[in-house]
């Protein structure tokens, strides 16, 4: 922008003094990102940077894919020697620690990062240049550790990394210093964008969207971005404890000098188990959008659902001793953890019975993206009530850390959060590319991955009641064991040829699918308001919200608000409960300081590894780019 | 300046494989390994610490054999005359001085022949690579090993810093036998 | 579809205070996520005392540098309090008089906690309470020292020719997360000095 | 290593049903009696639930429906009674899950209050085997084994539960549930056989490179045939009368072997490695992981970190003619 326009005010155009036509393409320029690598970097758009995560999540569930391929290879027969201990810690580590921090948590903050700007009708996310910062960390981060591995420095000691076994003793190297290191990336990358989120949702909705009007999907994400700001820190704080102690001598977690090996289990499961449901409501999300718009009507009992999920998000810091019933603790406090634990059962019940719901009044559609919700049902009900019996202390004894608890969370994770992930990749691939992804394929796909996943995990159940552990990286013929998992690896073939498909039909569809329109499902909320792809800006004029169904309300005009700069980034700020238009604010510019400042901190990061100076001559260098971030580059901006 | 990036990432991949290793199953080390170094330089103070040989190196580098060598160092008494280095009935291993040479070969030598005044000697009853691995470890309680090797601390009480917070260096040969561990005249 | 216009925000203003910001809440959220850091501290802490009959695992950590420390905090919610009012009524002369102030008050801080390092009677390597010690207060630390930096930053800007219009939000901003600075301290001053004490 | 052999010769073995020696399905103890019970007991009312709840899906996709102006047009009657249902069962849950909590606790509160039992044992995880120590008020009459544990039919026994390094878990399903052995803590656990035979049981507790061959046998006997055991463990191992199995004592005695193994009755001291004295009566070697047979203590003995890599025994380069008299001697400690 030009430093002599000093004067305020001074011909601004405004929206309504454009045609649409006009006014359309102007603010497309205003809102638009450069060409070239540098405006590449330089983006601040939340489509192009949630198009990223998300492209970024898949790529690591290949990577987390691919491990898990190399382990059901290895269990496929008894005794096998295809891979040996060292290797089969570290892939089963970097197993989970993708799914978990590279998969789980970013995709569905990298849908919530695409979608919830567009869902609540508004032109960008909150802070938008934190969203670059926060991408470009959790990328450089799963960079980091994918790049140590294939240097034989991945992890070792699973992904909850139980001390002492991975405290400086038992652990020597660096393998255990880059998996903390990695927490801290993603937990920095995953909290920024928690903080986006709560503040898009709070400030930044359409004028008219009262806090009942919010769609499941935008309050699903709301409310999970509340779980992550209150679950990470206790991870980060771990992990960092672990890495003093490892590097610096502190003595934390040893017990012989004054520290407790428990100290982390409690650290970490404070964390972990809300980090379940910090995978699972975004499932819930996609599930509600799905759900509502292929039965054809709204989703039933919405207060109900809304309320929840935020008693979800309560309970599911209330439970996280549940990991612990066989460290020794003391008894009555494990009952109180049994007794939240089943409690957690009754608002996802609600959730499930009011979808069934939903699908009982209204005139199901069935096309893949239902498909994959009814599936959800199916896998993801089993998992619940595996887990209602591991939350028993009893049972737990006999089921903990064997192939049940495996077969358990897979259930969960992947029937609760992929399942309604690929459902909602179908769902939305229209709006992200404009083209229908291919039904046919989709329908092939949705069976292959169904089959196949019962078979490969169902068994699991099985092999863990007759007694075998987890983390094994062999087993002796004589357990016999060894039918359930070379059928269980037959089955993750069949998974794995699913996701084939999928690809393929991502990259055919991607380039020759149909056209979509704007609203090929004829859905209701506010992202399908707009073309598909959307333009930058998201919106030619900022809707107004009469109903919490905005676009099955206003079947023939959409009430729109105007009176925004057309020249300068501007978004409207709407009182938190009610909605009210309440300012004009502006909207960053695109800027390559967020790039700059993660790279500067993907070094200072992976330097602390081999020396805690790195903070000490890292920090003023940070500061510094920080500055250059922060500085107003115009007077323009300062008004 | 690509060659160059291409150098720096093999040098990167090969240092990070050899500093990770986990050897179980070491090459065999032959008695004609043993040779070179039996009668160099055993007595005190003579001429510059001999550098160690290429397999030496790969002992000193690798975070899991030092992390063995330290096990081992507990496990087979060390301690006993030794404490955690600092020195007991047997000489202290933390200080710079040398009493029969500080580099590997030669503290591998002291561990596998003993020497006057009560070190035993552990010919046959330690198996080659952990002698190595001891005396590689030995060598890390006075930072003579890469620092991003150096094993941390034990879950244990603690005397001292652990070995990788050490500062680094050099050997120094020389040194006297401590009084308290001087055999009856 | 065709839109129809329903409401005109030509004359909204671009600014104003507090609640009504994004930034506001943007703090708020990171007040929140740090709040959490620090009760998941303590909480560690507690816990060791806990489980370790005989805590603490040496002498209580001496009261005269964290004393004034406290105390100069304490203070500096006064001149924070009225920098907020002047920068609502975006006074410019008090607030880069104040934003001196403010400064100056934070690097006296940050010198009072060096001191408090330079005091503390265990080393984070003797045994895990010197751990907790130094890491907390290390933790608390980083949070100010960024506070510092970040006021000096703004008092530097507000005596650009950037020093108008939301540059004022920036300033009241800049206030509230000092407050949650100062606030955090107090429970935590509390458990790491009188907690050993009582 | 061995060759992967077909699993498809063990299909029959599978299908057998949910039995085996370590199986939580197979109880063999009262503890694990009750377990298993509890978990049929859960596993029944909560597959109930879920085809209740499939059902309920089911029965939505095939209803018939009537067409429908809009999706925004609703019935209120409808909306009313599925407001009803979900009421419904939403108590309905909730009503399962108070259930559930109550039966699960007073399972617990039977199970786990009583630390108290005749025999007394200290079991100490180490990376990757087990040391058992049998207490006795005569410190005489103490001794310690490892990776198997006997135990008198019929009795309980209490097991103290300590770990040398990291943490591991204590699991023998057929007996009882899993106890964690966290360092710097003293778990309790207490096991009791209803029947004699052989129980295998496993670490629980991912605990580094040998975590998949870190086994343990219990072995219950009738009571008076468990304290023969019992005496038998108690004496020194005897000197060996033969001349090749003097060999091998002394082969023993001179290589790494003493270094970290204990054989009460000679020099053989070490502490950080399984007790030999009375190796030759177990039925496993290398915690579990090969059954005890001269071939495989040799096999063992040459190529430790071929069969268990990253295991603390080192490869010793024995020679030819000293494996044999090795082996014999270690075989013939009964």
């Amino acid at each position: 922008m030009s430093e002599t326009m000093l004067e305020p005010h001074a011909e601004e155009p405004l929206d309504t003094d454009l045609p649409d036509g006009e006014l359309a393409k102007r603010l497309a320029t205003t809102w638009g990102t450069a060409g070239g690598i540098i405006g590449a970097l330089s983006t601040v758009d939340h489509k192009i940077i949630g198009r990223r995560y998300i492209l970024t999540g898949f790529l690591f569930l290949i990577l987390g894919g691919l491990a898990a391929v190399a382990m059901r290879l290895q269990l496929a027969v008894p005794d096998n020697s295809l891979i040996g201990p060292d290797l089969y810690n570290q892939i089963f580590t970097m197993h989970g620690t993708t799914m978990m921090f590279l998969f789980g948590v970013p995709i569905g903050e990298a849908l919530a990062v695409y979608l919830v700007p567009l869902m609540v009708g508004t032109r960008n996310i909150a802070f938008p240049r934190l969203n670059a910062f926060s991408y470009y960390v959790y990328l450089f981060g799963g960079l980091m550790i994918w790049v140590a591995f294939a240097l034989n420095i991945g992890p070792d000691n699973g992904w909850f990394s139980y001390v002492p076994l991975a405290g400086p003793e038992f652990s020597p190297g660096k393998r255990a210093d880059f998996w903390a290191q990695l927490v801290t990336f993603t937990e920095v990358a995953a909290l920024a964008v928690a903080v986006e989120i709560v503040v898009t949702v709070l400030k930044l909705r359409a004028p008219g969207m009262t806090l009942d009007r919010i769609p499941l999907f935008v309050w699903a994400m709301f409310v999970n971005a509340f779980l992550i700001i209150f679950a990470m820190p206790a991870v980060m704080l771990g992990s960092t404890m672990l890495i003093l102690d490892r590097l610096l001598d502190t003595h934390f977690f040893n017990q012989a000098e004054g520290g407790d090996p428990l100290l982390w289990q409690h650290l970490f499961w404070f964390f972990g188990h809300p980090e379940v449901y910090i995978i699972f409501l975004p499932g819930t999300a996609f599930v509600s959008a799905i759900v509502a718009t292929f039965a054809r009507r709204p989703v039933f009992g919405y207060p109900a659902i809304v309320l929840s999920l935020i008693a979800t998000g309560f309970l599911s810091f209330g439970l996280w001793v549940h990991h612990m019933f066989t460290t020794g603790l003391p008894q009555l406090g494990a009952t109180f953890f049994t007794a939240s634990s089943m409690m957690i059962a009754i608002p996802t019940g609600i959730q499930i019975f009011c979808w069934i719901g939903t699908l009982w009044d209204g005139k199901p559609i069935y096309r893949t993206p239902l498909l994959f919700v009814l599936g959800f049902f199916f896998i993801f009900v089993a998992g619940g009530l595996s887990g209602v019996m591991l939350a028993s202390v009893p049972i737990d004894t006999q089921v903990h850390d064997t192939y049940f608890v495996v077969a358990h969370f897979h259930y969960v994770l992947i029937g609760g959060a992929v399942f309604p992930l690929i459902g909602a990749i179908y769902y939305w691939f229209p709006k992200f590319t404009g083209r229908m992804l291919g039904e046919r394929l989709g329908r092939c796909h949705f069976w292959l991955a169904f089959i196949g996943f019962n078979v490969a995990f169902f068994p699991m159940h099985i092999s863990g009641l007759r007694g075998m552990p987890r983390r094994v990286y062999t087993y002796p013929a004589e357990m016999g064991w060894d039918t359930l998992n070379l059928i269980s690896t037959l089955g993750a073939a069949l998974f794995v040829v699913s996701f084939l498909v999928f690809i393929y039909n991502v990259a055919a569809s991607a380039r020759g699918g149909d056209i979509a329109g704007d609203n090929p499902w004829d859905a209701a909320t506010l992202e399908w308001a707009t073309t598909s792809p959307p333009p930058p800006h998201n919106f030619d004029r900022i809707p107004f919200v009469t109903s919490r169904e905005p676009l099955w309300a206003e079947r023939e005009t959409l009430p729109v608000v105007t009176g925004l700069a057309v020249d300068k980034r501007e978004v409207v700020i709407t009182t938190t409960t009610e909605a009210r238009p309440d300012l004009k604010e502006s909207s960053p510019d695109p800027t390559v300081w967020p790039f700059v400042s993660a790279i500067v901190v993907t070094v200072i990061f992976i330097a602390t590894i081999f020396t805690p100076w790195a903070l000490a001559w890292g920090a003023p260098a940070a500061a510094l780019v920080m500055i250059a971030w922060f500085w107003p580059k115009s007077v323009e901006e300062d008004k | 300046m690509r060659r160059l990036v291409a150098i720096a990432a093999a040098i990167a991949v090969l240092s990070a494989c050899e500093r990770e290793d986990r050897e179980f199953r070491p090459p065999p080390v032959g008695t004609e390994a043993e040779a070179p170094v039996t009668l160099s330089s055993i007595a005190p103070g003579t001429g510059p610490a001999e550098r160690p040989g290429e397999m030496g190196q790969a002992y000193e580098e690798n975070a899991y054999h030092l992390s063995e060598g330290k096990r081992l160092f507990t496990w087979f008494n060390c301690k006993g005359c030794h404490a955690n280095g600092g020195g007991g009935s047997g000489p202290a291993l933390m200080d710079d001085s040398w009493i029969y040479g500080g580099a590997l070969l030669n503290v591998v030598q002291t561990i596998r022949e003993g020497r006057p005044n009560g070190m035993p000697s552990f010919r046959g009853k330690i198996p080659e690579e952990q002698i190595m691995q001891i005396a590689a470890y030995v060598r890390s309680m006075e930072r003579q090993v890469p620092q991003d090797a150096a094993p941390g601390r034990n879950d244990d009480l603690m005397p001292r810093p652990s070995e990788h917070r050490l500062p680094a260096r050099p050997a120094v040969p020389g040194g006297t036998v401590p009084p308290s561990g001087q055999a009856p005249q | 579809m065709e839109h129809r216009v329903v409401r005109d925000l030509s004359d909204l203003p671009s600014y104003a205070f507090g609640p009504r910001m994004t930034m506001w809440w943007g703090t708020l959220s990171f007040c929140l996520l740090e709040g959490t850091g620090f009760a998941l501290a303590l909480g560690g802490y507690l816990y060791l005392a806990f489980v370790n009959p005989d805590w603490p695992l040496g002498p209580p950590p001496p009261l005269f540098w964290s004393g004034i420390f406290t105390l100069l905090m304490l203070a500096s919610l006064v001149p924070n309090f009225v920098i907020e009012r002047a920068a609502r009524g975006e006074n410019l002369f008090r607030v880069r008089l104040l934003l001196v102030v403010m400064s100056a008050a934070g690097l006296l801080v940050t010198g009072a906690r060096v001191m408090e390092f330079a005091v503390l009677p265990v080393r984070w390597d003797f045994n895990a309470y010197g751990s907790l010690l130094w890491v907390i207060l290390g933790l608390h630390a980083a949070h100010l020292v960024t506070d510092v930096v970040d006021t000096v930053i703004v008092t530097v800007l507000m005596f650009t020719r950037h020093g108008f219009g939301r540059r004022f939000s920036d300033v009241e901003d800049n206030a509230f997360y000092w407050n949650f600075v100062v606030l955090s301290w107090l429970p935590t001053y509390f458990v790491l000095y009188w907690v050993p004490r009582l | 290593m061995r060759c992967c052999r077909p699993a498809l010769v063990a299909l029959p073995l599978t299908l057998t049903g949910c039995t085996g020696w370590q199986s939580s399905l197979d109880p063999q103890g009262p503890q694990a009696d009750t377990l298993a019970t509890m978990f049929w007991v859960f596993t029944a009312i909560l597959a109930l639930v879920w085809l209740l709840t499939m059902a309920a899906l089911f029965l939505s996709l095939r209803r018939a429906r009537a067409e429908r102006a809009g999706p925004l047009v609703l019935e209120p009657q409808a909306e009313r009674s599925m407001t009803r249902a979900v009421s419904a069962a939403v108590a309905f849950t909730a009503a399962i899950v108070i259930a559930l909590t109550v039966v699960s606790y007073a399972a617990q509160r039977a199970l786990f209050s009583s630390h108290e039992a005749p025999l007394t044992l200290l079991v100490k995880g180490h990376q990757w085997w087990w040391e058992v120590t049998y207490e006795d008020g005569q410190p005489s009459r103490r001794f310690t084994t490892a990776n198997e544990i006997h135990v008198p039919v019929g009795q309980p026994v209490l097991i103290k539960l300590q770990s040398s390094d990291v943490i591991h878990s204590f699991w023998v399903p057929s007996l009882a549930g899993k106890m964690d052995i966290v360092p710097g803590r003293e778990n309790r656990l207490v096991i009791e056989a209803s029947k004699d035979g052989i129980f295998r049981g496993q670490c629980a507790e991912f605990c580094g490179w040998q975590h998949a061959h870190m086994a343990i046998a219990v072995v219950a006997h009738p009571a008076e045939e468990f304290e023969r055991w019992r005496e038998n463990q108690i004496s020194a191992a005897e000197p060996p009368d033969d001349p090749l199995r003097k060999r091998g004592m002394e082969i023993f005695l001179s290589r790494p072997c003493v270094m970290c193994h204990q054989i009460r009755g000679t020099p053989a001291a070490g502490k950080v490695a399984p007790d030999l004295t009375h190796v030759g009566s177990r039925l496993h070697i290398a915690a579990g992981t090969l059954p005890n047979s001269r071939g495989n203590l040799a096999a063992w003995i040459t190529d430790p970190q071929g069969i268990k890599p990253g295991a603390h025994m080192p490869l010793m380069k024995l020679a030819g003619d000293e494996i044999e008299p090795l082996t014999r001697y270690l075989e013939g400690l009964r």
